[in-house]
């Protein structure tokens, strides 16, 4: 029961999410944020939607949050970006917050960090550990960010380890432990002992690597080292909820803009996680090293001649990528083994 | 012989359907080693009083009495527990099962694992004895009708019950079978077994039952014992009326010059049951073909190959002049073909509809006004009461659904609805099948005035007495062959059995 | 195949309304025992439900959206199934509707809206139908049984829209991301009164209406009735089953593939990958729940539009995880089939 | 180095093939009694919860097992109540028992995210487990042993025992059963428990088996692949394990020719096992009889 007369909220925020909140992976990493964000500003409310479809719902949704008072609406996945434009068009004093996106409104913000710099230190690191110079990557589906990470995953790899190469399954859905260990079986059959993952919960693929021994990078939950004792290498995670609190903070004190938000392995939202035993302090001490030199932009991902593996030239000599060329990549570098489309 | 108590009696049986009193305080009892025979005419009420002897129906008022105890029959297991069995007018077999199996179902005190060989010898065994022979390995679908009646009634005998309960079980057997089944009964009645036997064929009646009960209109009419009963008696009985006239059937002659209306070439079918084996037949306006055969020899695949429902694997089809062997069942009913068939409630009658939404499916096309739009109920209904007065049948209600028509007046829907489309063809088989006298004399009646009005007629059926009056021809069917073709009055029913069951012809 | 193979009622349908209203008492009564049992209040509970969807306007509104294609895709299953055809495939069927409808926008996006439209409708139809013919005619020359086909075709149809969508397809003004180009305005099927209410509502009721006289009062319904009564019956009467199973097949395919348009079309305005949320499988357990009865579907997809659309009130309003409103869904569905049978 | 291409695929078909077997011998079990589960889905998911959390509270796998077994047979007594005793069409109580399968478990399993369990493990059997093409076979969890085994005593109970035989002639026709004296409801009931135990059993050998881990909806439509898998064998036990050796080399398949870089769209590969699925059975189409139960999804009206 509820006091008749608290204080009202200093505001109310709005999140909804695509799947559900106790994944282990992507959707509990938004949650998690919002909690986070609950505790630092305990003035604030949340309402929070789980299971939201990016269908015809979404909209409906963030309509009735908004009804219930919502002034911040975050939308947490992809999907909602259609939605949410429609839905900001229509509440221009209600603040709207997008990951992944790519298109800006005044009421409408995105943000996102640039996790292909995490998963190329992830590939230096694989490309020191691997012993058959191959890893397996089961990824979702072959969307232009997810293709430019296993790039850059792939390119890390190279740095250390011309030899090496990337092997690709989608099983064409966010979230089916079965699909995924039988896609990870396939791939370690073919010889890789990395595996690198992105899926909705990482735990599969890294189980299954570990029981057959081989090594696993994680994605969107650092708590997945635990399965992994003897073959964990690293991982990369969002940590949402000092982001989130700055989205609160600036709603509340008006000063919330329309802006693109790009963090990238220096900010505070995106972890890379602890690495695991079997990793030698030198790979560590290499890995830092680069990250520090992409930090300080001495060191690009993206940097040309870069050939697809089809051995098209995708990146000129001289020429490198940007964070918006990764939105629409649709190919795969050289050395990796997979259809994009 | 009766200072013995009943093994069951039933007391003031009362059993109401919505709108129909269809056991009106009904007693009746059964004693130990009789054959009681159950008489009355379609929808009198007799298979609702075996229905609610063995606990399919519960009575709505009334007792029983098994021994000297009163029993409550709540469901068929109650009843086969005290030792009742009985046998559907409408057959209760699993098609998908095999024979062996549908039997097993029925054994009390079966192991939990099954001996599929051990029942399948025990069926053997007492199928020879009675004279009921079947393929035990057989599946069920593939029985002809009169071969789920010895099925059904092996059931019984090898579960051992004491009290049988036949509803109409005679109505599918041919004549040697009727006399073994006969037989049979006898047999048990020597052993102390009680049977309950209902039958529209007065002369079985008087030569096997023991005890006549009459039912009419729900009640009963009387019981008699056989030394009492005579035909004339027991008609009156069951209609209240004298005997009904046997309708005179004055015979034009057949216009042997005219153009067959229907002619089979060397045709063969091939398929799940009996294959056709070229079969050649024409049948000429005026004229009907009588079919007879033991059932299962293809006499069904003979009809469903004029009604162009099985394809034919060679030879030709030609209706009125025209090539029909890859006609539709559509166009070959369209061109005035009309079908009887064996088992109405499954083959022709829908049950959810209602009498007139039945009738109207005769030809839908006929009936539908605005390109299909609407349906000409008006025309529907007077061609149902037209066909039903020229059938001299009591109207049947136009609005129940006809899947609660009694057994018999379910065939009578049949042929209402197949001869008001004014067919020059009909193929009937065993029309008379489940009809009570007056019934079948009127069913009769109206093929023999069809047939002089000049449409063509192929009579299938195992009454053999049937067959020879109304027959202008005769083909006997054995084994998917025609092994026999004669004239009624240039052969003898015993000639044309011995065609039946496999001899050669004159020899 | 399945029982609730209830009949057009003729006279009762009034009593049937009765009927139903006190079905839905006695569910919101469960609904509220268990809303209690987690502590929460059901009092309140209601009225969050029912002032965000049948007494506001807005809400309504989005109800009415919801049900669109739910009952669409309700008729899709429940008219084949008047001949015992189980048509499991109103999803993929949807989406070929909606592929299908897609490329017409595409390829003569430069008609006017009074061609386009009906000719993006037209092959959205066309697209469902086709699909579901597929498995009619394996059907139809019992190759196949209709209900594993249309199954397994869902999933077909779901991966060739996500080929395209992936592929060829791909917006390139959309930073690649999986999904078409957005419509031109001459595609977009017209609104109502400034909501998501779309064509598609009109489309479903005269669907429902036509359906409905069709099956009482026709040669055709007719000769549908005795299918569905004696299939054997039927087929000696002369009726061809096998150009009914591919009609019916086809014309249910076609008005789930119009649940599509309506969705990419109206909704959308473009075609994506997450296009439905399961309303071919919803759309199902409509039509079986209602018996095929089109006074029945049009409640039950009321009831599932509003428990959908309250379930996130719910989460909303009284912090109750998804799962437990899949729960409450589950309930009420169980009252509502466990209800007593009309004699 | 690398595993030989029709290895892999056979491992794969065990690992995609089980669940969907196990489930499967279950439900051809109930429709041979008459009725349509729909809602394997959810049995599935309250086995595959139930094992796992009690996996992870004893730290024993059979226990798991035997936990999931029996929260599958009593959740599907839940259909059991519907469609036998109120008489509620099968289609939409199945779908309705999959939404309650799918919210139960999710709540039940809120708590054991993220847990870790060591879960079946693989029974190496000496000499043959390293065989060319073969090996897979020998390095498999017990479940996959016990799976041709579960079939043959399927098909044994249906075809070789009193009760299957009664359990049959209901799916067929009930009347008839019921005029045999036996209770048609009575034998539906049995017939629903135990095959939520097969569920159950699909349910755990996918979560402490396969993958070990539990997270929500994770069939992921293994549910009603069992129910086509049922059709597809023409309700046969023994069919149904070609049936699901196929499907699950078919899914295996596509992953292995991802995984070797075939030059297909993903998407287009990903349709193999249903469109190979749907070629067998055009394949075996000439002109059989329907296999299906007659009475299959229909309801028991008694006799009034
Ligand atoms: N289940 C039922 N529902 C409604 N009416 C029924 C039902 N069963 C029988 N009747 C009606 O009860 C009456 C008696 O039927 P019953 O089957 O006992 O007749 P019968 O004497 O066996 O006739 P027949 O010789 O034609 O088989 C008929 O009017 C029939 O229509
Ligand atoms: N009793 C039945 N129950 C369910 N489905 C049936 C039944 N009978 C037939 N069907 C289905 O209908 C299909 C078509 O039947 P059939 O070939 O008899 O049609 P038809 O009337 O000859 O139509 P057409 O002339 O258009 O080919 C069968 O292959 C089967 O799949
Ligand atoms: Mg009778
Ligand atoms: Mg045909």
């Amino acid at each position: 029961a509820r006091q008749a007369n608290a204080a009202p909220p200093a505001l109310i925020v709005g999140i909804l999410h695509i799947g559900s909140v106790t994944d282990g992976g992507y959707n509990q990493a938004h949650a998690e944020g919002v909690r986070y964000m609950q505790k630092m500003l305990p003035g604030i409310e949340v309402i929070e939607v789980e299971n939201v479809p990016e269908s015809a719902d979404a909209e409906r949704v963030m309509e009735t949050m908004i009804q219930r008072g919502a002034k911040l609406i975050i939308a947490a996945s992809f999907g909602y970006l259609d939605p949410a434009l429609n839905v900001a068009k229509r509440h221009p004093d209600v603040k709207f917050e997008h990951p992944s996106g790519y298109k800006l409104a005044p009421n409408l913000g995105t943000y996102w960090a640039n996790t292909q710099d995490g998963f190329y230190l992830m590939g230096m690191a694989a490309g020191k550990m691997t012993k058959t110079h191959k890893a397996g990557f089961v990824v979702a589906l072959p969307v232009s960010f997810f293709l430019a990470n296993v790039n850059a995953f792939h390119l890390g790899a190279r740095s250390v380890d011309p030899q090496f190469e990337t092997r690709v399954v989608f099983t064409g859905t966010f979230l089916d432990p079965g699909k995924e260990a039988t896609a990870t079986n396939a791939l370690l059959d073919q010889g890789a002992d990395v595996m690198a993952m992105i899926v909705d919960s990482p735990i599969t693929v890294v189980q299954v690597a570990e029981r057959q021994g081989a090594y696993s990078v994680g994605y969107h939950y650092v708590g997945v080292q635990k399965f992994a004792p003897k073959g964990w290498i690293s991982g990369l995670a969002f940590n949402w909820g000092p982001l989130y609190v700055r989205f609160a903070r600036a709603v509340m004190d008006g000063t919330w803009r329309s802006e693109a938000i790009y963090g990238n392995v220096a900010s505070d939202y995106l972890v890379i996680a602890p690495f695991g035993p079997a990793v030698p302090a030198s790979v560590v001490r290499q890995v830092s090293a680069s990250k520090q030199a992409m930090i300080n932009g001495q060191l690009r991902v993206f940097m040309g001649p870069i050939k697809d593996n089809h051995g098209n030239l995708r990146v000129a000599e001289g020429q490198v990528l940007t964070d918006q060329d990764y939105g629409k990549m649709d190919w795969l570098a050289e050395g990796v083994i997979g259809q994009p489309r | 012989m009766h200072n013995v108590e009943p093994l069951v009696a039933l007391r003031g049986i009362t059993k109401s359907f919505p709108g129909i009193l269809a056991n009106d305080r009904v007693d009746f009892d059964v004693y130990p080693g009789e054959i009681h025979a159950l008489l009355g005419e379609n929808g009198a009420g007799k298979s609702t009083l075996v229905k609610v002897l063995y606990g399919i129906h519960q009575a709505d008022t009334g007792t029983i009495q098994f021994g000297d105890r009163a029993v409550q029959i709540r469901s068929p297991h109650d009843a086969r527990r005290l030792g009742i069995g009985m046998v559907f007018q409408q057959f209760t077999l699993i098609p998908a099962l095999s024979v062996v199996e549908n039997v097993a179902l029925f054994l009390p005190h079966l192991p939990a694992v099954l001996d599929h060989g051990v029942i399948a010898r025990r069926i053997e065994e007492v199928s020879g004895r009675y004279g009921l022979a079947v393929d035990p390995w057989a599946p069920a679908w593939r029985l002809s009708v009169g071969e789920q009646q010895k099925v059904e009634i092996l059931k019984l005998l090898l579960a051992r019950s004491r009290v049988l309960i036949l509803d109409e079980p005679t109505r599918v057997l041919v004549p040697h079978e009727i006399d073994g089944l006969f037989r049979v009964l006898a047999g048990l009645r020597e052993h102390g077994y009680a049977v309950v036997f209902i039958t529209h064929k007065l002369p079985e009646v008087l030569t096997c039952a023991d005890r006549i009960t009459v039912m009419r209109g729900g009640t009963v009419a009387g019981t008699l014992v056989r030394a009492e009963a005579t035909e004339r008696g027991l008609v009156g009985l069951m209609f209240g009326t004298a005997w009904p006239e046997e309708g005179s059937s004055r015979r034009e002659p057949i216009r042997e010059s005219a153009r067959p209306l229907l002619e089979l070439r060397e045709v063969d079918t091939s398929g799940d049951g009996v294959s056709l084996r070229q079969i050649t037949l024409t049948i000429a306006p005026g004229e009907i073909v009588g079919v007879a055969g033991v059932s299962g020899n293809g006499q069904r695949e003979l009809g469903d190959v004029i009604l162009g429902l099985t394809q034919t694997a060679g030879g030709k089809k030609i209706i009125h002049g025209q090539d029909a062997t890859r006609w539709s069942v559509d166009r070959i009913r369209r061109s005035g073909v009309a079908f009887v068939p064996e088992d109405p409630l499954r083959m022709l009658i829908v049950p959810p509809l209602s009498v007139l939404e039945n009738m109207a499916l005769a030809d839908t096309r006929k009936y539908a006004r605005h390109v299909g739009l609407t349906v000409d109920w008006i025309a529907v209904r007077r061609d149902l009461e037209q066909s039903t007065r020229r059938l001299a049948l009591e109207m049947l209600p136009p609005a129940v659904p006809a899947g609660t028509l009694s057994g018999g007046n379910v065939q009578r829907l049949s042929l209402v609805r197949e001869l008001s489309i004014d067919p020059r063809l009909i193929v009937a088989l065993y029309p008379t099948r489940g009809l009570d006298v007056r019934g079948a004399t009127a069913a009769r009646h109206l093929l023999l005035a069809m047939r002089n009005r000049g449409a063509g007629e192929l009579l299938i059926s195992e009454d053999l007495g049937e067959l020879f009056s109304m027959s202008d021809r005769l083909i006997v069917l054995y084994r998917g062959r025609i092994v026999g073709e004669a004239r009624p009055k240039d052969t003898t029913v015993y000639e044309i059995g011995r065609l039946m069951t496999g001899g050669v012809a004159g020899g | 195949m399945a029982s609730a193979h209830a009949r057009i009622p003729r006279h009762s349908s009034a009593r049937a309304m009765l009927r139903a209203t006190g079905l839905f008492g006695l569910a919101f009564v469960i609904f509220a025992a268990v809303l209690l049992a987690a502590g929460k209040d059901p009092i309140r509970a209601y009225r969050d439900i029912l002032s965000s969807t049948l007494v506001d306007r807005y809400g309504f509104s989005e109800v009415l959206v919801k049900m669109i294609p739910l009952m669409l895709t309700a008729l899709a299953v429940a008219i084949p199934s008047r001949i015992w055809l189980i048509n499991i495939g109103g999803e993929g069927q949807l989406y070929m509707g909606a592929l299908f409808a897609t490329w017409a926008a595409t390829y003569f996006a430069a008609l006017p809206a009074w061609e386009l439209l009906p000719l993006v409708a037209a092959l959205g139809f066309l697209g469902g139908g086709l699909w579901a013919a597929i498995s009619g005619v394996m059907r139809a020359y019992g190759w196949v049984s209709e209900t594993i086909s249309t199954l397994l075709l869902n999933y077909v149809a779901i991966l060739i829209v996500s080929f395209f969508v992936f592929g060829p397809w791909k917006d390139p003004e959309s930073a690649n991301y999986p999904q078409t180009a957005e419509f031109v305005a001459a595609a977009r099927l017209p609104t109502f009164f400034g909501t998501r209410v779309h064509l598609g509502l009109l489309i479903a009721l005269v669907a429902f209406i036509v359906y409905h006289v069709v099956l009482t009062r026709t040669r055709w319904g007719l000769e549908i009735r005795a299918m569905g009564g004696n299939m054997e019956a039927a087929r000696r009467s002369g009726i061809a089953i096998g150009r009914y199973v591919l009609v019916l097949m086809f014309i249910g395919g076609g008005l789930a593939g119009l649940a599509g348009v309506g969705e990419v079309s109206a909704i959308q305005g473009r075609l994506r990958p997450s296009l439905s949320p399961g309303y071919g499988y919803t759309g199902f357990l409509i039509s079986w729940i209602a018996g095929g009865n089109p006074y029945g579907i049009v409640a039950s997809a009321l009831l599932m539009a509003v428990i959908t659309a309250g379930g996130d009130v719910l989460q909303m309003a009284h912090r109750l995880p998804g799962s437990v409103v899949n729960i409450l869904m589950a309930l009420m569905l169980f009252v509502v089939l466990a209800r007593r049978r009309v004699p | 180095m690398s595993v030989p291409f029709v290895e892999s695929v056979l491992l794969g078909a065990i690992l995609s093939g089980m669940p969907v077997l196990y489930a499967a011998l279950g439900e051809v079990i109930v429709e041979r009694a008459g009725v349509v589960n729909l809602g394997l889905e959810g049995v599935m998911l309250m086995g595959a919860v139930t094992s796992f959390a009690s996996t992870v509270r004893t730290g024993s796998a059979a226990l798991g097992v035997l936990a999931g077994a029996t929260a599958g047979g009593l959740f599907n007594l839940i259909l059991a109540l519907l469609v036998v005793t109120r008489q509620a069409n099968q289609l939409a109580s199945g779908l309705a028992l999959m939404f309650f399968g799918a919210g139960v478990s999710a709540l039940l399993g809120a708590p054991y995210i993220g847990s870790r369990i060591a879960g079946l493990n693989p029974l190496q059997i000496p000499g043959l487990a390293h065989l060319p093409y073969l090996g897979p076979l020998f390095r498999s969890d017990i479940l996959a042993y016990l799976a041709i085994p579960a079939a043959a005593l399927v098909w044994w109970g249906l075809f070789r025992t009193r009760w299957g035989l009664s359990l049959r002639a209901v799916g067929e026709n009930p009347a008839a059963a019921y005029a045999a004296g036996y209770s048609p409801p009575a034998i539906q009931y049995q017939a629903l428990f135990l095959a939520g135990l097969f569920g159950g059993i699909a349910g755990a050998d996918l979560s402490i088996g396969i993958v070990k881990t539990w997270a929500e909806w994770m069939t992921a439509g293994r549910g009603f692949i069992a129910v086509a898998l049922v059709i597809f064998s023409r309700w046969h036990p023994l069919r149904i394990v070609w049936g699901a050796v196929l499907f699950g080399g078919a899914v295996a398949l596509q992953l292995q020719f991802q995984a070797r870089g075939a030059p297909v769209s993903p998407f287009l590969l990903d349709t193999l096992p249903y469109l190979l699925s749907l070629g067998v059975l055009l394949v075996w189409a000439g002109g059989r009889r329907h296999a299906a139960p007659a009475s299959l999804g229909r309801v028991f009206e008694g006799t009034k």
